[in-house]
């Protein structure tokens, strides 16, 4: 296993970008690159008007999951510090859901690093959405395109 | 985990999101044998709580966890596992 | 051409991640994404130990050319919003040469978004950069990786 | 851009990085003829600058830039033009 710092949060609180970010640039003197992702709620999904989304969780094994992405992540791309954090509980259209951020050296195993870190969040740490729309509650299900992009990582990519 | 009247060890399950309220359980404990199939644990909760709990956790996509590690097929279970049950994860 | 809200700047002054990151995330309600990338002066460059960098560029086309990368990644994928801000002057290790971040409505176009305006302004953008090092002073060179990085972006990519 | 002795309108020439290191020079005006190729105008400045000067703005990888537009081989420039000479780009 590879040595990596980490910073894995599951809160109901809103998260602040700056001192993420700060964090993850401060981490080492040989971070170059720092790459950050924020999700936010959007007011329109399957072209209906979301009013609200209520997300619940695996409390436990969502950490772990989340850990052992970044674990991956680190075995395969340099990483010297990587955070995510996500948020539970009701959220509205124009919240911030979740945040990922990676410390590399270079630009590209921050931006890879990253990527691949939400694709497999999506696909594998343990959340869950219900959202509330003009037409009703529903449970949100699972997008192909997202099983898709956490799919194309076991390929052998152009840019390795 | 101990059923607290009978001091047995028991197993814990532990319900999520669209199946949680199906079931309207979050969670329960029950008392099982060592290496019990999981497919014998559903058929007790089947005779003890009702067939639409077979029907909800042995629907398609259903996802299985033993001590948060996700599991396939019909691993066995012991008393003091953690099993849940939950949807494919829609989170990011 | 794709319409495309943007904020191009070079300053010598450091920059504000949280405000910058705000901005696009409030660019529009069907922001569901930001993608950010800063980079920041290593201590180590070609294994010697670097102490100040200066930055030079060229005044009126630097700003062209990278709007132009901004509409380029426009066209091929969604950006709702985007912005490049290129510290000029002197530097120092840990300091913050350069930030580009990206909204979008899904975090693929903002990842892929992002990572290309990055590797164009690498090969495209005029800027020049003097290191003082423990070693004296030299101006870097092209690396043969950023060119490939640049390069790599006309090859369709496994992830389109 | 005017001459501000003549009063004709001239190029004006800029060199950056280890280019305007070398030539010791950032910025120049020029006299030149409608069309005058490039490679006549840096005939001119090495005849008044001194051959170092062409060796310096013909070397491999020198990128040339007209009215902020990269350009390749010999085009042919004109009096306002802004013509830019500088090494390949090293920022982000």
């Amino acid at each position: 296993m590879v040595e990596v710092n980490y910073r894995v949060v599951v809160q109901e609180p809103a998260f602040s970008q700056q001192d993420e970010y700060e964090r993850l640039r401060t981490s080492a003197l040989n971070v170059g690159a720092v790459v950050t992702f924020a999700g936010t709620v959007r007011d329109i999904n399957d072209d209906d008007t979301v009013t609200a989304l209520r997300l619940e969780h695996y409390p436990g094994m969502t950490e772990k999951e989340i850990q052992k992405i970044i674990a991956e992540a680190a075995e395969r791309w340099v990483v010297i510090d990587a955070t995510v954090i996500h948020r539970v509980g009701d959220l509205h259209p124009g919240d911030e859901i979740v945040f990922a951020g990676v410390a590399s050296e270079h630009r590209g195993d921050a931006f890879e690093a990253c990527a691949f870190i939400m694709d497999y969040l999506k696909t594998r740490a343990t959340f869950w959405k219900k959202e509330s729309t003009t037409q009703g509650d529903r449970w949100l299900t699972t997008r192909q395109s997202d099983v898709d992009a956490a799919e194309a990582w076991r390929e052998p990519s152009l840019k390795e | 985990m101990a059923n607290p009247v009978t001091g047995h060890v028991v197993a814990e399950l532990v319900f999520f999101a669209s199946i949680r309220e199906a079931l309207d359980c979050d969670r329960l404990t029950l008392d099982i044998k060592d290496g019990t199939p999981l497919s014998e644990l559903i058929d007790v909760l089947a005779v003890e709580k009702g067939e639409n709990w077979r029907e909800a956790l042995t629907a398609e996509n259903v996802r299985v966890a033993v001590n948060q590690e996700l599991v396939k097929g019909n691993p066995r279970v012991n008393p003091g596992d953690e099993i849940a049950f939950f949807p494919p994860v829609t989170g990011g």
